[in-house]
């Protein structure tokens, strides 16, 4: 048997979790380097699979497969496709940069406490985090996934609530006290969703008998599971929900511009660029392969609801006071758009949501860290705090503008190849949803050239004037994933190629081809 | 030969690059490595230039497949150049005009810590631009289209502690995002039509399409044009960008970016040839803007601004021929190159004016500057001879024959858009004559500032000179040179195209029209700024001059109707969000913290109270128990 | 009453004996509750436990029968009392009952609760039955043992642990362990006299003619009795005897035979009520 | 007479010991209440070991014994501390588990 590599991404930041939390109080510098060890290792191992999957091959590959709750059938069972392949990668890019990113946010305001070790369980905590999501991405069974799609709000839950902005307007109680308000309603509304899943989960089970994804794809493939058309709607319906508070959809989203204002930047990154990829992915791999024809009959609602969430989100970014709460509506913006791709049920725009989950990530995740940064500086959130940062930290601002143009989707960085797409494969079979997202590219135009404006240009205000610029580690985190933002923008290639044959396997799973071009169509 | 097309992007490409992600360390030597690479880019230009000649008429497209860009199945866009001679001519405009510019900046910046970084920007810019044109996309040019994009906003907002410089950046890129719109759905048309959008298949296919289809293409096109060439509509960002740098008015506000939207018509010209509802539209769209350019340049008394005004007016000059079909193309390109050339001079020589002035622009508290700046007078005088079209110079070869093709478009409408150029004709020479006097004759009228330190007008030292002599000498004979022997229209026809139309005027009466307005237009000027002095304050003038002095109210409307009603927009959404979104699920939630808060109340710590509840409890399982007996 | 009998059917005889018994069992469980010293539903307790102890033997269960009486009736019921004495004289237990509603909700679920056994039961079909007398064959002491230690030896085992730990349970429950070290007579003092509060001792009970114990309060000059003469716990109990009355009935009683003996008038005596009998 | 009548009276014991714990409040009294209701079980128990004709019944009678000796020791001495502490047997003085 050979090497177990997927389940060895999932559990080598797993340990390295307990590792690091295990890891004395006095010896908190040592737990972040063997954390960052930890996230690089795992890094390694993703490029691994990355090396051996195959595009060309099965359409799961470096599957494993082992009995684990025999009366139900649940089954440890591991496989990657093109898809997964994609978001495994980001996710352990990210994950170093984010700990080099927060580096000093956890570490204690006082120091000498012995048993206070806030450090340890930071890193752990994203270690964990990690794991769990990686996991997710693996899974092609569906309890075995069910489990860690929950299971991740536990890290997640005490990275909210545990750490902030170490400065705060409004004081440290109230900060405390939101940071708990945003941390529970995080966990309440993906518990929430989490339940309804599971009520569809069991359900599944009792109709297919199975929990396994190839399994019963096979099966409904070969006619040999029917599913009563209101069952597989019923079903679809409670996975959807929960993917999409995850995602998150409009009207679901309102717990995602607290948590990412009141959590740390780096955890803000990791909730958007990572945990929230899992809903959409999930989408992707669970709503449209289990329920090909309920995804099919739910498409006109999700596409107009992900248009209100372009159109939505966008229009509260530009109304936003505070730099985080900004970007996390025109995150949702972009969660529309993924969304909008999946279930435009063409390979242009499934293949734009997949590139777009990968390319928000680093958008986002070098947008909303440069945020964290300057945030750290001054102490406040508040865009209104700011004023005429380019002329004391250019190159803080020039790296927060590539941040922004990335974000509104400029050609030559990779979140336009994306969203292009998405916008062309919409457009293809819903030209009139296709033309009014489009709207969205002069709003995303207009919140982050509002807020690099305000933030970062204009006369120099008194409390930004001694700032710094950015630091040789800040930079570390910056650099690369802008090379890598212009790279895929340049030549997405790679990832294309991988994520390809994986569409076109989605797109049959759910029986529909591109629509031909007029000319054709013509003739 | 193909394999240098990169090059030409490359050469600017890596400038920007270098000189970006540098740092201070290039500081001293930035400026001359930008303009060393932009003049590399120049001359591989001309090199491919020689190459082109040397060819065949049909032979001269050259296309270089680089990689393949986009690959998702059906949906290929490959990273692909081609090279032609309307490309060509761009190429050779753009590194042209911009190499001298870069020279010229060299000066110009001089005084400006961060001049490493204006230079990195103008590189971006050639380099975005020289994508533009030699895409053989249009997704791919969609690329440079808003590589272009955001050169401008950087460069306009260089100077971005200015508030005023930021917003007029952050104005432009909305303004052109919108446009933007436009390509891109134009692309998602194409691709939905023709299942491609590169220009090859594209053109060859057109005839399959319903013209209906086509219409649509062609107007989002023109949406895109309008946004990048500031014509009505989308206008409002030009004047406003003029507070960038006066290099970057010259080369992007005036000979290059901003015709963007004339080359993107000329390169669709098969597609606008299939729509004429759309093309009708083009010329509407010129004509109106050259008119309302016009207008607005005469009431500005910025003389950037005023020569703003002028750029839209030409443009609008330039879309009107692209709107006339294959009679017009070939003028519109003609007249693209050659107000490259007078209209880069003008600024330039304002720029030249403003930095001998300490950076004043109102030409109200100019006067007089001939006998200080007798390089910039002459090289400016030039270009004003040229842009009003004075007989012999390149303004009368380019607009004459774009006057000419507008009567020969035929029935009223080629009466209407034929008088339309007449009048814009007219009034061009009334403001470029107004800003020729106000500048440069006349008394003195600049005071001292409330420093207390007067201006000392001096002339421009030669890095900023030679550029804006060599300008004059192309406004002077750039348009003999091409018209003289029809060298141009031959050299441009393979690619568009070229149609005599049958003008019902002949050729000699529109000349002698366009003289008739040329001398109306100046005499009137010179009985309003030549005779009489010129008051420093501005007088208040007619209804219309006001409304002109506010871009004919056109950014109050703006303001009105799309600034405060998105405000209360995002406004309300905000509010709604918090209110009706989240306040359902909050509402949910104290819902059932209020049910349990009575629950509560059953929890009173008596152990008796919940052995009752325990009984009771018991008492009705027995209950069940019987029931379920019973039945 | 024959055991054999028992065994197969119910003779008249036990019948008679049922209604009678569990008539008395009844009303000792009726008393238990609401007798209000704990020392009578003790005592009250104890009869239905013995009645129910007869009743087991009725049923063939000698074995229990026999353990009822001396281990429950006689080891438990004694434990109870004693605890009883420890403590729950103190409390002066009324019934009035303090929670809203509880009452009423009690007797309420206690009538359902009865009803619905009573109706379950007759719903049971029990119409005959095997007496129990095959089962005794052997000696019902020996049947039980058989049972116990093969079938039921571990249940049996684990309660032998049980009480075990239950028997330790309870030392380390009422074990006390002074956390602080027991004040001095002289700290004592030297507190009251800090609070200013009875800096002398306390004042002695009061000593009469005829009373001359510790439950019996001295008087104050105005004839009132003094709560401070008698113990605390006695005070608690309320089982301070007030002998003011009894004092000056006494008084009375001596005025008036020596008025007799002077022959001043011939007066009945006025008998003073007295406030509590003592306990002879 | 029918044997059934046993169980009619254990019912009946057993109810007035389960109201009896509801009603009164000496800790004390409640518990010999919940005595009351154990030998009400018992009893039950012991007549249907006669009605089955085994001895199973009584089995489980005799362990319900002993489970009661044992909860009689520990709640007694609870009471005895409960009181050390509070000066109190009431069960209602006991009622600091509420918010």
């Amino acid at each position: 048997m050979s090497f177990p590599l997927l389940t060895a991404t999932a559990v080598l930041p797993a340990v390295g979790a307990v590792a690091t939390a295990a890891v004395p109080a006095a010896r908190r510098t040592a737990a972040k380097w063997l954390a960052l060890a930890v996230s690089l290792g795992t890094f390694a191992l993703a490029v691994a699979i990355l090396v051996r999957f195959d595009p060309g091959g099965a359409r799961y590959q470096l599957t494993e497969s082992h009995s684990w709750i025999a009366a139900f059938g649940v089954r440890y069972e591991l496989g990657v496709d093109g898809i997964a392949v994609a978001l495994i990668g980001l996710t352990a890019l990210l994950v170093p940069f984010v700990m080099l990113a927060g580096w000093h946010d956890a570490d204690p305001l006082e120091t000498g406490s012995r048993r206070w070790r806030p450090t340890q369980g930071f890193f752990a905590l994203i270690l964990a985090l990690e794991a769990m999501v990686i996991i997710s991405f693996e899974a092609t069974d569906v309890f075995l996934f069910y489990i860690f799609f929950e299971a991740m709000l536990i890290p997640l839950y005490f990275l909210i609530g545990g750490f902030g902005d170490r400065a705060h307007e409004h004081g440290e109680k109230a900060a405390s006290t939101q940071r708990s308000y945003a941390a529970v309603k995080f966990l309440l509304y993906n518990l929430v969703g989490g339940l309804i899943m599971l009520a569809a989960v069991i359900g599944l089970y009792v109709v297919a008998g199975s929990f396994s994804l190839t399994e019963i794809a096979q099966a409904r493939a070969n006619g040999s599971l029917h599913m009563a058309t209101g069952v597989e709607r019923w079903l679809f319906l409670g996975f959807f929900f929960a993917f999409a508070v995850k995602a998150p959809l409009w009207p679901l989203h309102t717990w995602l511009p607290n948590a990412m204002q009141e959590s740390t930047a780096p955890v803000a990154v990791l909730i958007t660029a990572v945990v929230d990829k899992v809903g959409t992915f999930a989408m992707l791999r669970f709503c449209l392969q289990l329920f090909p024809e309920a995804s099919k009959w739910a498409t006109p609602v999700i596409l107009v609801l992900a248009l209100i969430s372009i159109i939505y989100g966008a229009l509260l970014a530009v109304g936003q006071r505070d730099i985080k709460r900004l970007i996390a509506y025109a995150s949702i913006s972009h969660f529309g758009f993924i969304i909008m791709g999946i279930f435009a049920m063409t390979s242009q725009g499934q293949s734009g949501a997949t590139l777009y989950m990968v390319n928000h990530g680093l958008s986002t995740a070098v947008l909303m860290l440069i945020a964290g940064f300057l945030i750290s500086r001054r102490g406040s959130r508040l865009i209104a705090d700011y004023g005429g940062v380019q002329k004391v930290a250019p190159v803080l601002a020039g790296t927060f503008l590539i941040g922004g143009l990335a974000t509104l989707s400029l050609p030559g960085l990779a979140p336009f190849v994306s969203e292009f797409l998405v916008l062309v494969g919409t457009f293809t079979r819903y030209p009139a949803v296709g033309v009014v997202a489009t709207f969205g590219i002069v709003l995303a135009a207009l919140y982050t050239l509002v807020l690099y404006q305000r933030t970062m240009t204009g006369p120099v205000r008194k409390e930004v004037s001694a700032m710094p610029d950015l630091r040789v580690r800040e930079l570390v985190v910056v650099a690369p994933l802008i090379v890598l933002l212009v790279f895929l923008g340049v030549y997405p290639k790679p990832v294309t190629d991988i994520v390809n044959p994986a569409v076109k396997q989605t797109m049959s799973d759910v029986h529909k081809t591109d629509p031909k071009p007029e000319m054709e169509a013509a003739k | 030969m193909e394999n240098l097309i990169a090059l030409l992007i490359a050469a600017p490409l890596l400038g920007a690059a270098v000189l970006l992600v540098g740092g201070r360390r290039l500081d001293a030597v930035g400026h001359w490595i930008g303009t060393a690479l932009a003049a590399a880019s120049f001359v591989i230009g001309l090199v491919l230039f020689a190459d082109l000649l040397g060819r065949s008429a049909d032979q001269r497209t050259l296309t270089q497949h680089l990689f393949s860009w986009i690959p998702v199945a059906g949906f290929q866009a490959d990273a692909t150049f081609r090279l032609d001679q309307l490309s060509m001519t761009f190429v050779l405009l753009i590194t042209g005009v911009g190499s001298l510019i870069h020279l010229y900046s060299v000066g110009y910046m001089e005084h400006d810590e961060r001049r490493r970084r204006f230079f990195g920007y103008l590189n971006l810019f050639l380099a975005a631009m020289l994508l533009l044109v030699l895409a053989d996309n249009y997704l791919l040019l969609y690329f440079g289209w808003e590589g272009v994009g955001l050169a401008s906003y950087l460069l306009i907002g260089f100077w971005q502690h200015k508030p005023a410089a930021a917003t007029a950046a952050k104005k432009a890129f909305l303004v052109n995002r919108v446009g933007d719109m436009g390509l891109a759905i134009a692309v998602m048309l194409m691709f939905a039509t023709f299942g491609t959008f590169a220009f090859g298949p594209v053109f060859s296919h057109v005839g399959d399409a319903s013209e209906g289809r086509l219409t649509a293409i062609a107007l989002m096109l023109l949406l895109a044009a309008c946004g990048k060439s500031a014509q009505v509509p989308l206008q409002s960002w030009l004047g406003d960008a003029m507070e960038g740098p006066t290099p970057v008015s010259a080369l992007i506000h005036a000979a290059t970016m901003v015709t963007a939207g004339v080359y993107l018509i000329v390169r669709s010209a098969a597609v606008f040839n299939g729509a004429p509802g759309a093309q009708l539209v083009v010329t509407v769209v010129g004509a109106v803007t050259l008119l309302f350019g016009a207008i607005v340049g005469c009431a500005k008394d910025d003389i950037k601004k005023a020569l703003a005004g002028s750029t839209m007016s030409q443009i609008g000059y330039m879309v009107l021929a692209a709107g006339l079909g294959p009679i017009g193309y070939v003028f519109a390109i003609m007249h693209l190159v050659t107000h490259g050339f007078f209209k880069a001079g003008l600024f330039l020589g304002a720029g030249s004016v403003m930095h001998g002035m300490n950076d004043e622009v109102d030409m109200r508290k100019y006067g007089g500057l001939r006998k200080y700046m007798p390089v910039t007078f002459i090289t400016f005088g030039l270009g004003y001879l040229a842009i009003i079209g004075f007989p012999g110079l390149s303004g009368f070869f380019s607009k004459d024959r774009i006057i000419e093709a507008a009567f020969a478009k035929g029935g009223t409408e080629g009466w209407i858009l034929g008088g339309a150029a007449l009048l814009g004709a007219a009034i061009t020479a009334f403001y470029m004559t107004r800003v020729m006097l106000m500048t440069f004759f006349g008394e003195k009228r600049w005071q001292p500032d409330e420093n207390g330190t007067e201006p000392h007008p001096h002339e421009s030292p030669g890095v900023m000179t030679i550029p804006m002599i060599v300008l004059a000498v192309g406004s002077v004979f750039g348009g003999a040179f091409f018209s003289i022997g029809d060298r141009f229209l031959h050299w441009l026809e393979p690619v568009t195209g070229h149609s005599e139309g049958n003008s019902p005027l002949s050729a000699w009466t529109v000349t002698a029209a366009t003289m008739v307005c040329l001398v109306i237009g100046v005499a009137a000027a010179w009985a309003q700024y030549g005779r009489k002095p010129v008051p420093v304050v501005a007088p208040r003038g007619s209804l219309l001059t006001r409304a002109a002095r506010r871009d004919l109210l056109q950014d109050d409307f703006n303001h009105v109707v799309l600034v405060r009603g998105g405000e209360h927009l995002t406004r309300s959404l905000v509010y709604l969000d918090h209110t009706l979104v989240d306040g359902v699920v909050n509402g949910t939630a104290a819902s059932v913290g209020g049910l349990s808060g009575r629950m509560r109340r059953l929890q009173n710590g008596f152990a008796r109270s919940y052995a009752v509840s325990m009984f009771g409890g018991a008492a009705l399982l027995v209950a069940a128990t019987l029931l379920m007996r019973a039945v | 009453m024959s055991a054999q009998l028992a065994a197969y059917s119910t003779s008249t005889g036990e019948a008679f004996q049922f209604w009678v018994l569990g008539t008395v069992a009844v009303i000792g469980a009726l008393c238990t509750v609401f007798m209000k010293r704990a020392v009578h539903s003790a005592l009250c307790l104890a009869a239905t436990m013995i009645v129910l102890a007869v009743f087991y033997l009725a049923n063939g269960a000698y074995f229990l029968g026999i353990v009822q009486i001396v281990v429950y009736t006689g080891a438990i019921m004694m434990l109870f009392l004693f605890v009883v004495m420890l403590v729950g004289v103190t409390a002066a237990d009324s019934l009035k009952e303090t929670i809203k509603g509880q009452r009423w909700l009690a007797l309420l679920c206690g009538l359902g609760f009865g009803v619905l056994l009573f109706a379950g039961i007759a719903h049971a079909s029990l119409k005959d039955f095997n007496g129990i007398g095959r089962a005794n064959a052997n000696g019902n002491v020996e049947g039980l043992a058989s049972l116990i230690f093969t079938r039921y030896v571990f249940a049996f085992e684990l309660t032998g642990a049980l009480l075990i730990t239950a028997a330790v349970g309870a030392m380390v429950l009422t074990h006390r362990q002074r956390t602080e070290r027991a004040r001095t007579q002289r700290e004592l003092s030297e507190q009251r006299v800090r609070e200013g509060t009875h800096v002398p001792p306390l004042p002695a009970p009061g000593v009469y003619a005829r009373h001359n114990a510790v439950d019996v309060a001295g008087l104050l000059p105005d004839g009132t009795p003094s709560e401070l003469t008698v113990s605390k716990t006695l005070r608690e109990r309320g089982q301070v005897r007030d002998v003011s009355a009894e004092a000056l009935n006494d008084l009375k009683a001596l005025e008036q035979r020596a008025e007799e003996r002077l022959e001043r008038t011939e007066i009945e005596p006025t008998a003073f009520k007295r406030p509590e009998e003592a306990s002879k | 007479m029918n044997p059934v009548n046993y169980l009619y009276l254990a019912a009946l014991l057993f109810t007035i010991g389960a109201t009896g714990v509801l009603i009164r409040r000496n800790a004390i009294v409640v518990f010999m209440c919940i005595e009351l209701m154990l030998n009400a079980c018992n009893l039950a128990l012991v007549a249907f070991s006669r009605m089955h004709g085994n001895l199973d019944g009584q089995i489980i009678a005799f362990f319900t014994m002993v489970v009661a000796a044992a909860e009689v020791v520990v709640g007694l001495a609870i009471i005895v501390s409960l009181f050390r502490s509070r000066h109190s047997a009431s069960v209602d003085d006991a009622s600091l588990m509420k918010l």
